[in-house]
This record gives structure tokens, C-alpha cells and sequence, in this order.
């Protein structure tokens, strides 16, 4: 029988980059296959070959033992191709039934009939345990709902393969349970599964073989039996990675960050300090308010009552600009939307905002000779690849616009850094070293609050850990002491244990 | 300036005319411009070229004339006043006409300048005379290009011949807009004809340039919907009896003369320098009475019309121009 | 409110309407189309040439304009529906095929309609600023409320336009394509056939703008349209791009410019003459502040290939 | 190609040039500034009036346009400036403020500036059309090279403007307002006083255009401007929203121009007359396909606050 999908010798190219060279990669019928590698390893870049939107410069794909000659959409739709893209694709001012069936809708004559559209789509979502209310519009619907339509959309199209990229990368912990109970239950179905992922934990639990990328070429496929998380992240990076991080203990001083009845959006009333050296971390499902207080400390959002003050000023209801100045470093949730200048350089962008400064300018031109030179250390110290300060942030892999953010913010020297997802879709490499980046903060003496969902995170850096659960502090819990459970059941809703 | 082609020489006379917005084809007043110098051509044997202007080369058209040495050249319209006061003086050796010469803002023209000017008022005062006698609905209206000083002569013409003749009647006044570009405007001009015919009047004299073709279309439509023609409109400037049966008369602004005059002063090496005055007087204005129109304008309102003319004449009448 | 005022706002309002239409097909599909303006002038003209070439010819050369067969204005509307399509369709090469700029390539479409109209009427007519008269279309209707069957399609076209955007597939992939192209890619969806279609569409709405115009006049001026193209481009933003929207401001510009007129006199000329667009200014800054336009609106979409 | 053909292709590049530079301007701090057409207009009438203002009249009324002290035509270079600075900021405030769509912002202030031109030239030189001749600015220079002082800030303008972008701390953060606002604003720099000072700087330069164009001719005409400010637009984006490319673009149209009139009588008139923009068609269509816009061009920023 022939294997689901094979891909031999692919070669890919971009304008200044290679993505794909030589790689190979086998899929059996009816396995669920992980892809890993570090930030631009060129997973995704592969996987959009297999789904027709970018044709190879080299290389033969055979899809269920049929040579692909024609990389179009249609094409690997007709050849029983599904993919889930990282970024969805989605027409958010439609609903449910009109993204699911667009391409092949139903018509009577030449009308749209979306009663039987609707009628599909619900038969779909109940045949694979996948609800969601053909009515809705996407863009009022949870990232986790969008995704469920995103997989159904694909299997609406008969796909035979589902390919994933990074499915869980905006998942919460509970979200992605159930993506992962999905996917096995296509495989029982007998249907295919390719997905990309950065979480290892997730890869060990979730997958049946492996195939790890590294700079563009294949590393090799493992069965997952035959690997830990630490081989595994030794071959994406080909280094060993220390997964456990010596922590030395808090010496907290004076309170930095002051927050007192503070409310907005969902948030409803929270009360903390950070102090000098410590790492505070909030946990809790998405959609509980962190979003609002990380806006709200960011300046991006006025609270609605309460206060916060930072080094003694009080800035609840302040913009950006003074939240900056009274000495905020902040890594956004959203780098893509907030980070980064896609349009400038790696050096502008690793100075911007701090331009006034007599170091950078003079009389209002540019100090072009110290930008330079410390941005060069910068990207050395940080490890940005590639390691040309000139580069547009744009050309970068989101791991190294991530590091760009990270490199930014640490070097500003901040007395309070809000930390929000700061790994989220970085490799294990990349995690390692932001890891100890905030650790060092901490240590050099910055108040340091952390926003993850990813409860190892916040395990591994707290000193102490807030709770939030429907927009207030569920409670409050020593890093030491925490455990996943213990966060788990806080996160939910029950009594502290 | 060029050579000096010396005037009144027996080789083809050549001269350059420049139009005003609306341009050729109006069917009214520039038409009325190109008819003078067509009959010259026929008459005098001179030659001619026109230019079209589209928004600020007026003057440009004037110049291009000029330094092709051109022994004759005229602008149609107010509009050029400022720019033939210029280029006749940079053309020193050449004449220069203007049509409606505007005396407000240049009192006195150059010596190598005919300013051709109209008391419009005295023509519109006939006319309107006539909408006063005729209208079956005591109500009749007024479309005007652009607001104008010019325009409101021919507004003030014809609202004093209308109660002249009929005080209790009704002067509907309605204005195409406020930039020249309102007297190209057949569009706006239906419009406006269809809210005066709405509001009950029976006659319309437009002043206005080819915006009153869209006048024309508006009677048209109405009378061809009802079978009968019960709309009418007071043509200007050049007989504008072609336009339909609807063409109650029309207010004759003799630039046609004017024009030919010019010319033929020139050729003849008497060029009309200075600024020149056209009423009822001078035959330089009058109102379309013939075989053509002659139903719709009964003989007992010919004879009042005649005589209001010859009050006129005398002095006994000052048709007010504002 | 005599029905004659509201049939003339409904005159004004019709050619408005049509473009206002083709606006909504066309921004909604993603592509920006000032060219409007243009398309609707050379529309407007090849209705008028066509017209003029079809009317039959007495002994002395002159057009027996109303000779003209009833036909033969139609052959008239055919022409400036078709002009529509093919200017749209340059519109369509220059920013979907080529993936230039919309605005620009709008503005250059303008001009140069501008400039090849006034050409074109010169071979035609002999003058840059005038047609000639030509053979009027019928017109239908009760009392005031006769129109050409032009203008008539106008008010009908609202309606239509309104289906095939949110009944029929076309318009749900045209909507698609103006949100994320890239999504109804990955689906398969061709997004540049799909923004062509909606050009060419746009054009011949658009087109029979022009058409109402010049045949509500029976001829054409020099720059006749004088800007109702981009009044049109006002009333889809100002109608948050869906038709009943646009339709709407469509027949408030209209309301104010029928307004004008019985204002003359009683307020400042200069104010009369500019309340439609002083109302364009208002009501851009303070009703559309907040619209959302198509999410892909002016943005050219490369395939990824 | 000899000297006073090349100081005229200058002299007729010279408000395009500095258009063209107000709309890099702007452009690169994401706002689409179609206005810059209405923005020269509006200056050059300024500088045409308050010239005329500051002259000594006679004692019959008559304005002495000959005995005008030296500085009196700078007063109307102040004015022409000032009043770039105002129309922009209308822009600003219509599609920054407010977030209207700065496509039509632009539209409707062109219109507006062609009405409130006209009318305020009526106003104060009884036509609509033309103004008085005013005091005329003095030509420095050399030979055939000779121009007034605003034609040649002009040519200072394209590496002022270069310098300014790409080397003072406003122009980088302009152009991080530009591709982001949001991350900007998380830097503490506001995108809207960016947006707001660019708008105002770019309407000094297209005022500052609008000037050089009155200067040259020493009065103003009705939409003396004709087209340039579009023209200007489109060679923002021909030049790929960089100073240089800009400039080179302009000096292209203005080129195309100058050898339009030797043309003249060859072909029609009309024809001529759209080169430059048959130009803009075909360029666009041709080179800057692939050019790539401010990230943030044309979408209103809001706060997130
Ligand atoms: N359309 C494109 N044009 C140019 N370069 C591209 C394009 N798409 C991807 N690349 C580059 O190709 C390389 C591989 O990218 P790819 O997205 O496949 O990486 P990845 O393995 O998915 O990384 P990540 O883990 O960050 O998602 C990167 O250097 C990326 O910047
Ligand atoms: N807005 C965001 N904020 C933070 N992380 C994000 C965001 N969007 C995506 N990510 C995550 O960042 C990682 C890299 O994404 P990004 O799209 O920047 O990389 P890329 O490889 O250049 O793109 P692509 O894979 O689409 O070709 C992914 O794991 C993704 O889930
Ligand atoms: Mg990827
Ligand atoms: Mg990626």
C-alpha cells in the first residue's frame, strides 16, 4: 500500500532564503505525524507545498501513491488534501456554514442556499464530534471555536490527510486537549494527520512517528516510543537542551508595580504588588482578563476604576507613551500586531523609542555609528539569526521576531517587565534562552510579571503565581509550592486545596 | 510682438477665435460667434481657426493666435477681459476683440482692443414682455448660467418685461451654479427646468449658455409625453427655433454681428478700437418673430411688444440691470 | 413634497444609484475603484456616439434625429454598457493582473477619460464641448413619475445588486475575496477572476450611469459627469458598502442638491451651491468614522505561488 | 536638449516636486493624501490674495503692482504656506481624528477647494476665473537658470525631505507610524501627533507647490493647479514612496510636458495633453507593480485605548 503522502528530495527557495532543501518526508495511511524543528526550519514552508500554495523548485510529491504534478489549492483538494493553516483562514465577517462550504457551495440556480449549507455543516460537526452553530459569525466565535471550523472546513472537502501548523499554539491547556481527542478520533476514523508543533510535551503524547527539520533539511523520523522530550529537542537544535533551569531564590525588595482594585473589560477589581526581583506570574484560561491587565499595564487600555502605580506614579488611565517612560519593558501578546516595525531594520527596531536618547541622537538626527554598534551586540548577545542588524525585522522567522521583541525590551534596563506569552510559538532553543533572559532580570533586579498560559512556564519562573478566574484573583499560591493540579483546579473555579 | 501683418491687405484675412466654456456647438451663444465669422468667410473671403479651451488656457489659446500672427484675434466671453488686456499688450502690432468686454474690472481697453458689449437687459425686457403676455399658468421662469452680474442683467431684463406687461405674474429665478462651468451644465439646467415647470410655470427663458440645452430637453419630454405643446422656452442669444415647436421665441444677442463687424472693419483697415455699446438701438439685440413661431405669438402681442420696444427707444423705459 | 420633487430627486438620484452600485460590487470584492468617474463619462459618451451613428441621415447630411428608429438609442445603451465593461476592465489590468496602485490607476483612468472623450467628440462632433442632439429614449412612467428605462434600471438595480451580493454564490465568493483573499485561495476560490468579474460588473453599472446621464439630456457636454462619480464613491463609504446603505446617501445627496435650488436666494449662493459636498465632508466625519471597510479593500493580492 | 529646455523641464517640475515630496511625506506616515491637489490650489490663491493685499493702491483704488515693496510677494509666500498647513490639517483632522476614509477626505476637499477658490476669488477680484496680476517674486539664478526662491526650495526640498526620513529621529518614527502604528504606540510614541505633524508638514510643501505655481505667472486662475497634485501622487508612488524615486518620477512627467508642446499640431491637442498621464498608466502598469506600500497606508489607526 502506498504511503499517504511522500515527499522526496524537495527544494524550496525564497528570495534570500533557502526554506526547503533536500527534504524528505514519509506519511503513513492513517498515523499521526509530527513535524518539528526549530523557528524557520521551514515546516510550514513544506507543509504549504503538500497543500498547493507554493510549488517546489525540486523534488516529486506523491500523494496516496499519485504523483503531484499540479501545486494548485484546488488540486491537493481533489487529491485529499486538508490543511489547518498557523494563521487561519478565515473570512471573519461570514459565518460558520458560509466559510465551511465556500469553494463548492450549494446553489440552487445560480443562489447561494444556505439552508442546506447549514444543514452540512451541523450533520459535519455532530458525524465528528465537532459542534459549532452553523449561524455564527467567525468573528464573534473563540479562537478554539475558529479552529474547530477551520478542521471541519477541510473535512467538509473530503481531505484524507489533515495537515496542522502549530494548531495549539493559541490553545488553551483545555482547548488543546480536546484538539488532540479530536485528532485521534479522525485517526480512528481512519484518516491521516500531520501536524507542526513546538510543544514536545504535546508531540510525545499526541504523536505516532516524528520527523524533525533543521535549517531546511530533514533530520530524520523517529517512531515517538524511541525518543524523549530531550532527544527530541537535541535533534531540532543539534545541541543538548537543559530543560530544567536553576532557579536561585527571590531576594524581593520594595514594591515597583502597585495595583489596587483594579477593573476594565473583564477585569473585575484585582489587587497585587511586584516588587524588585521577583517574577509574579498569572495563570489562568484565556478569556479570564489577562489580556485586559496586561493592556491595561501597557497603557493600551484606560482601567475602568482602581489604581496602578509604577515606581510611585499613578498611570491607570495613562497612554503608552507615559507607561514607557516611567520605565516599562513589556514583550507583547501579540508580537506580529505590536513588536515590531516589519518595514525597518533589526537595528532601528532594536532602539525605537529610545531615539531621543542623547546616545542615539543628536540635535534630532540619528547617531547612526551607536545605533549600529549596539544593535550588533544585541543580535549577538541574543542570538537573532540571521546575524546582520540590517536585515528587515519583516525577513525574519517568528522565533527571531520574537528574540528581536525580547532583545528590545531586556536591553532598555526596565524596573517592571510585563512578560505576555513571551515563548509562544519559539522553539526549544529559543524558550531555553528567553527563560533565563527573564531570570536574569530578576536578578539584576526588575520587577518582573509573567502572563503564560503554559502552566510549565509559569512553574519553572514564578516566585509567586496570581490566579485569575472570571476576571479576579482566584488566588494566590508560592512558586514553590504550586503545582499544575493545584493551578488547575484554581484556574476552574474551585477552592484553593 | 511679431510682424506686423499690416491690416486691410488683399491676401485672406486670418483670424483666431477662442471660445468660452460651453464652446462650439452650444447652439447658442458661442454658436452665435462662430455664425459671424462663417459669414465672414463666405462674404469677405477671410479665413479663420477656433480653439476650444478646456480650464485655464484661455489665455494660452489667445497667445498661440497671436504669435502665429494672427492680424485678428477674438475671445468669447467676460471671462477673457483680463487675459486679452495681457496679451494685447505684449501684441501691440495685432487686434484683439472681446465679447462682453467686462468694464468693472477693465474700464478702459488697450488701443489695439474692440470691447464688444450688449445692454442685454433691453432684449431680455422684450421677451420677457412677451412670457407675460403668453403664459396661461401666470407664471413663468428664469434659468441663469452662472451668477453673474452679466446674468443677472438678463434676469433683471426680463422680470421688468414680465411685470411690465402683467404685474401679477410670477418670475420663478434659478441659477445653474456659481463657476462657469454652470454654463456647460445641461444636466443641472433639466433639473432646474423641471422644478420650475413643477412648481407651474409655463415658459422659461434660459440665459445660460448650453445648460439650456437641458431646458430644450425638458420641454421636449413634457410636451412629447402629453401630445401637446403646452411647455415652452425662451431661446437666447441665437435663434434657437431648432431645438424643438416648444421655442416660444428667442432673445437675439447679435454676436453674430458683432463679430462680422469686427472682421470687417479690420479687413477693411478700420478697426473698431475702443469699447462698442449693441441695444435695441444699434440692432444689436431683438427677439424671433417669423413664419416659424409666428402662431404662437398672437399679432395683439406683437403690437405691444413693439410698442414697449419703441418707449424704449425713446427713453420713456430704463430697463433696470440688477 | 410634490411627487414632482421627488421624482426629481429621483431624477438626480439615478445616476448616483448606478454608480453607487458598481462602487459596492466593486470595493466589496476588494479593489478600489475611483475610476468610477471615468468609466461613467465614457460611457456616457459612447452612448451618445453610437446613438448618433445609428440615427438615419437626410438628403443634406443632417441626423433626422426624430426619425430615429425606437431602436436605435438602444443601440445607444448597449454601446455604453460595454464602454463601462472594457474601461473597468483597463482598471481591472492595471491594479488586479499588474497589482499597481488603485487610487493612482483610478485618477489616471479619470484624466484620461477626460481627455479622450473630449477627443473622441471632436472626430465625432466637430466640438469639444457638445455632441450633437441625439435620438431620446422613451420614457415610462405615471405623472411625474416617468423615467427613461435607464433610470428606471437604476432603481431596480439596487435591489438586484443587494441579491447577488448575499444570495447568490458569486457574491458570497466576491465577499470572500474582499475580506481574505488568501482564505478563499486556500479554497480553492480564484481571487483575481473573481475581482475581474466584479470589475467588469462594476463597469457596466457604472457604464449605464454615464447612459442615464447622457440620455436624460440626450447628449454630451465636455466632463459631463462633474464629479457624480466620486459622490458615488462617497455614498458606498457613507452606506458602509452595502447597497441599501449607499442607496440611501445616494438619494440624501440628491435630496440636498434638488434642495439647493429653492434655497437660491434665501442663503449664500456660495453655501446652496456647496451643501452637497459640505454634506460629503459631515457626514464622512461623523457618521463613517467608525465603518469597517472590506478587510482587504486597496490591498493587491499576490498568490503565494 | 539645451539649457532653457532643461530650466524649463525644472521650471515645470518645480510644484510637482514639491507635491510630490508633501505626499512622501504623508504617505510614509500612512495617510493617503489625495488632497494635495486641493492643498496647492488653496495656497496658490492664498499667496495670488494676500500678495494683492499688501500692495500699495493708488488713489484712484488701482493696485501699484510694480511699486510693491520686496517683501510684499513673501507675505504671500507666508500665506500660501500657512494655508497648506490649514487645508492639510482639515485632512488630518477629517481622517485622523474622526478616521474617516482618507480616499474620500481627499476627494472632497479637492472639491471643496476648487468652490472655495473660486468663490473667494470672486470675492476679492470680481472673477471667478482670473485674478489681478500681483507682485511678482524675484528670480535669482544664472543664465537660463534663474528661478523665484520657491521654485528653488524646491529642488532643496528632495534631500531635505531624504534627510529628514531617513536620518532625524521624526522621520523614523513617521515611518514606524507608517508600517505600525500599533507597536509605535507601545514604544510611547502617539501615531496620531505623528499623522497629524506629517499632514501638516506635507500640506506646507504642497502649499509651498501650489505657490511656486502662482509665483511663475504672478495671479491665479481657476484650477490653475490642473491635474498636478494627482500627478505628483503618482509619482509618490512611481517612485516607490522614496524622495529620490519621487523626484525622478517628476522630472519624468515634467519632461513628458515640455516635449508635449513641439508635439503640439502634430497630434491632437487632446492626445498631447493626457501624455503625462498615458505616461502615469503605462508606468504604473509596467515598473511599480510590485512596489510595496506603508504597511499602515491608508488604515485609519485607532487606539486601542
Ligand atoms: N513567502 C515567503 N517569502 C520569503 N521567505 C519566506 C516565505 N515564507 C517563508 N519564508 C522563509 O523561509 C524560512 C522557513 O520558513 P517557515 O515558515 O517554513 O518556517 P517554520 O519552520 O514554519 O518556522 P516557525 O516555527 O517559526 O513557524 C524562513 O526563513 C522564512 O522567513
Ligand atoms: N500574533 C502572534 N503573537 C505571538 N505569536 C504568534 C502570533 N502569531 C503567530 N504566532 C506564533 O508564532 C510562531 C511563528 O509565527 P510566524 O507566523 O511569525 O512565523 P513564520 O514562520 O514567519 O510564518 P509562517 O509559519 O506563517 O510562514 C507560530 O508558532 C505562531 O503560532
Ligand atoms: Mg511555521
Ligand atoms: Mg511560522
Amino acid at each position: 500500500m502506498a504511503a499517504a503522502v511522500e515527499m522526496v528530495g524537495i527544494e524550496k527557495r525564497f528570495p534570500r532564503v533557502v526554506a526547503n532543501v533536500g527534504v524528505n518526508l514519509v506519511v503513513e495511511e492513517g498515523e499521526i505525524h509530527a513535524l518539528a524543528g526549530e523557528n524557520g526550519a521551514g515546516k510550514s514552508t513544506l507543509m504549504k507545498i503538500l497543500c498547493g500554495l507554493h510549488a517546489p523548485d525540486a523534488g516529486v510529491v506523491r500523494i496516496f501513491g499519485r504523483e503531484v504534478t499540479d501545486f494548485r489549492p484546488a488540486a491537493a483538494i481533489a487529491a485529499g488534501i486538508g490543511m489547518v493553516h498557523q494563521h487561519f483562514m478565515q473570512v471573519p465577517t461570514l459565518t460558520v456554514a458560509e466559510n465551511v462550504v465556500l469553494g463548492e457551495e450549494p446553489r440552487r440556480g445560480p443562489f447561494f442556499d444556505r439552508r442546506r449549507a447549514e444543514e452540512r455543516v451541523a450533520e459535519l460537526g455532530s458525524r465528528f464530534g465537532l459542534p459549532v452553530d452553523p449561524r455564527a459569525r467567525i468573528e464573534d466565535l473563540p479562537v478554539g471555536l475558529q479552529q474547530r471550523v477551520e478542521i471541519l472546513k477541510v473535512l467538509a472537502r473530503g481531505a484524507r490527510v489533515l495537515i496542522l501548523d502549530e494548531p495549539t499554539a493559541v490553545l488553551t491547556p483545555q482547548e488543546s486537549e480536546s484538539l488532540y481527542a479530536t485528532l485521534r478520533s479522525l485517526k480512528s476514523q481512519g484518516r491521516t494527520v500531520i501536524f507542526i508543533s513546538h510543544k514536545l510535551r504535546e508531540v510525545r503524547a499526541a504523536a505516532d512517528r516524528l520527523t524533525v527539520l533543521r535549517r531546511g533539511r530533514t533530520v530524520g523520523t523517529v517512531p515517538i516510543g524511541e525518543v524523549d522530550e530531550a532527544k527530541i529537542a537535541e535533534m531540532m537544535i543539534g545541541r543538548p537542551v537543559l530543560f530544567e533551569i536553576e532557579k536561585t531564590p527571590a531576594a524581593p525588595a520594595g514594591a515597583v508595580l502597585e495595583v489596587r482594585d483594579l477593573a476594565g473589560g473583564r477585569l473585575r477589581g484585582v489587587t497585587f504588588d511586584v516588587r524588585a526581583g521577583e517574577i509574579v506570574g498569572v495563570a489562568g484560561v484565556e478569556g479570564n482578563g489577562q489580556s485586559e491587565l496586561v493592556e491595561i499595564l501597557s497603557g493600551l487600555r484606560q482601567a475602568g476604576s482602581g489604581t496602578a502605580r509604577l515606581r510611585g506614579r499613578e498611570l491607570s488611565r495613562a497612554g503608552p507613551a507615559a507607561w514607557f517612560e516611567a520605565g516599562l519593558g513589556v514583550i507583547p501578546e501579540d508580537r506580529n500586531l505590536r513588536g515590531l516595525i516589519g518595514e525597518m531594520s533589526v537595528a532601528d527596531n532594536l532602539i525605537l523609542g529610545r531615539h531621543r536618547q542623547p546616545r542615539y541622537s543628536r540635535a534630532g538626527i540619528v547617531a547612526g555609528a551607536a545605533r549600529d554598534a549596539d544593535a550588533a551586540g544585541l543580535v549577538e548577545r541574543f542570538d537573532i539569526r540571521p546575524a546582520d542588524p540590517r536585515a528587515e525585522a519583516e525577513s525574519l522567522s517568528g522565533g527571531n521576531r520574537q528574540k528581536v521583541v525580547v532583545a528590545r525590551e531586556l536591553s532598555r534596563v526596565p524596573g517592571l517587565l510585563v512578560a505576555a506569552h513571551p515563548t509562544r510559538g519559539v522553539d526549544v532553543g529559543a524558550i531555553e534562552f528567553i527563560h533565563r533572559s527573564i531570570l536574569a532580570e530578576r536578578a539584576r533586579g526588575a520587577a518582573v510579571l509573567l502572563v503564560s498560559s503554559e502552566l510549565p512556564e509559569i512553574l519553572a519562573l514564578a516566585d509567586r503565581i496570581l490566579v485569575l478566574c472570571g476576571g479576579a484573583i482566584a488566588g494566590e499560591v508560592r512558586g514553590a509550592e504550586a503545582t499544575e493540579r493545584g493551578l488547575g483546579v484554581l484556574m476552574t473555579g474551585g477552592a484553593p486545596a | 510682438g511679431k510682424s506686423d501683418p499690416a491690416p486691410g491687405t488683399t491676401g485672406a484675412l486670418k483670424v483666431g477665435l477662442v471660445f468660452d466654456v460651453g464652446g462650439r456647438g452650444d447652439r447658442s451663444f458661442n454658436d452665435a460667434a462662430y455664425a459671424g465669422l462663417e459669414r465672414a468667410k463666405k462674404e469677405l473671403g477671410i479665413e479663420f481657426e477656433y480653439f476650444e479651451p478646456t480650464h485655464a488656457d484661455r489665455e494660452a489659446g489667445l497667445r498661440k493666435y497671436a504669435e502665429q500672427g494672427a492680424p485678428l484675434v477674438i475671445g468669447v466671453g467676460f471671462a477673457f477681459t483680463d487675459s486679452i488686456a495681457k496679451v494685447s499688450a505684449d501684441f501691440p502690432g495685432q487686434h484683439f476683440a472681446c465679447v462682453d468686454w467686462d468694464t468693472g474690472s477693465a474700464p478702459k481697453p488697450p488701443a489695439n482692443v474692440a470691447a464688444l458689449r450688449f445692454r442685454e437687459e433691453e432684449g431680455c425686457f422684450l421677451v420677457g414682455a412677451i412670457a407675460g403676455l403668453t403664459t396661461k399658468t401666470g407664471k413663468v421662469g428664469f434659468v441663469g448660467g452662472m451668477e453673474i452680474p452679466l446674468i443677472h442683467k438678463f434676469r433683471a431684463g426680463f422680470a421688468a418685461g414680465v411685470k411690465a406687461v402683467n404685474p401679477s405674474c410670477e418670475v420663478l429665478v434659478a441659477f445653474a451654479g456659481l463657476t462657469p462651468e454652470a454654463f456647460k451644465d445641461p444636466v443641472k439646467g433639466k433639473e432646474l427646468a423641471r422644478s420650475q415647470y413643477g412648481a407651474g410655470a409655463d415658459i422659461i427663458f434660459h440665459a445660460s449658455g448650453s445648460t439650456g440645452l437641458g431646458v430644450f430637453e425638458e420641454a421636449r419630454a413634457r410636451n412629447r409625453e402629453r401630445g401637446t405643446v403646452t411647455h415652452f422656452v425662451i431661446g437666447v442669444d441665437a435663434d434657437q427655433w431648432e431645438e424643438g415647436g416648444h421655442v416660444l421665441t428667442s432673445m437675439l444677442k447679435r454676436v453674430d454681428v458683432a463679430v462680422f463687424d469686427v472682421v470687417k472693419g479690420t479687413k477693411a483697415g478700420t478697426f473698431p478700437a475702443g469699447v462698442h455699446e449693441f441695444g435695441l438701438k444699434e440692432d444689436g439685440l431683438g427677439y424671433v418673430r417669423d413664419d416659424r413661431n409666428r402662431a404662437l405669438i398672437p399679432d395683439t402681442v406683437a403690437q405691444k411688444v413693439d410698442a414697449l420696444k419703441a418707449e424704449i427707444l425713446a427713453g420713456r423705459i430704463t430697463v433696470p440691470v440688477r | 413634497m410634490t411627487p414632482e420633487f421627488i421624482a426629481g430627486i429621483l431624477t438626480v438620484a439615478a445616476p448616483l444609484l448606478l454608480a453607487a452600485m458598481g462602487g459596492v460590487v466593486s470595493e466589496r470584492s476588494g479593489v478600489v475603484n475611483i475610476a468610477l468617474e471615468g468609466t461613467m463619462l465614457a460611457s456616457a459618451f459612447a452612448f451618445t456616439a453610437v446613438t448618433h451613428a445609428f440615427e438615419p441621415v437626410g438628403p443634406d447630411g443632417r441626423h433626422l434625429v426624430d426619425a430615429a428608429g425606437a431602436w436605435v438609442p438602444f443601440a445607444g445603451v448597449a454601446a455604453g454598457l460595454a464602454c463601462g465593461v472594457l474601461v473597468s476592465l483597463l482598471h481591472a489590468l492595471v491594479c488586479i493582473r499588474v497589482g499597481a496602485n488603485q487610487v493612482v490607476s483610478g485618477i489616471a483612468i479619470n484624466i484620461l477619460a477626460v481627455g479622450a472623450t473630449q477627443f473622441a467628440c471632436t472626430l465625432v462632433f466637430e466640438s469639444s464641448s457638445n455632441s450633437a442632439r441625439v435620438a431620446s429614449l422613451p420614457r415610462w412612467g405615471l405623472g411625474a413619475f416617468t423615467f427613461t428605462p435607464a433610470a428606471w434600471a437604476s432603481f431596480v438595480a439596487v435591489p438586484v445588486v443587494t441579491l447577488l451580493l448575499f444570495r447568490t454564490v458569486f457574491g458570497l465568493r466576491l465577499r470572500a475575496v474582499g475580506e481574505n483573499p488568501d482564505a478563499a485561495e486556500t479554497l480553492g476560490v480564484r481571487p483575481g477572476a473573481i475581482r475581474t468579474a466584479a470589475l467588469a460588473l462594476s463597469g457596466a453599472l457604472a457604464g449605464l450611469g454615464g447612459v442615464v446621464l447622457a440620455a436624460d439630456v440626450s447628449q454630451f457636454v465636455q466632463n459631463m459627469t462633474a464629479g457624480r462619480g466620486y459622490i458615488a464613491l462617497a455614498a458606498v463609504i457613507f452606506g458602509k458598502w452595502n447597497p441599501w446603505g449607499a442607496a440611501a446617501a445616494c438619494l440624501l445627496f440628491a435630496a440636498a442638491e434638488k434642495a439647493q435650488v429653492p434655497l437660491q436666494g434665501k442663503i449664500p449662493p456660495q453655501l446652496a451651491q456647496s451643501l452637497p459636498y459640505l454634506l460629503t465632508i459631515l457626514v464622512l466625519a461623523g457618521f463613517v468614522g467608525r465603518a469597517r471597510a472590506p478587510a482587504a479593500l486597496g490591498k493587491p493580492h499576490e498568490s503565494s505561488r
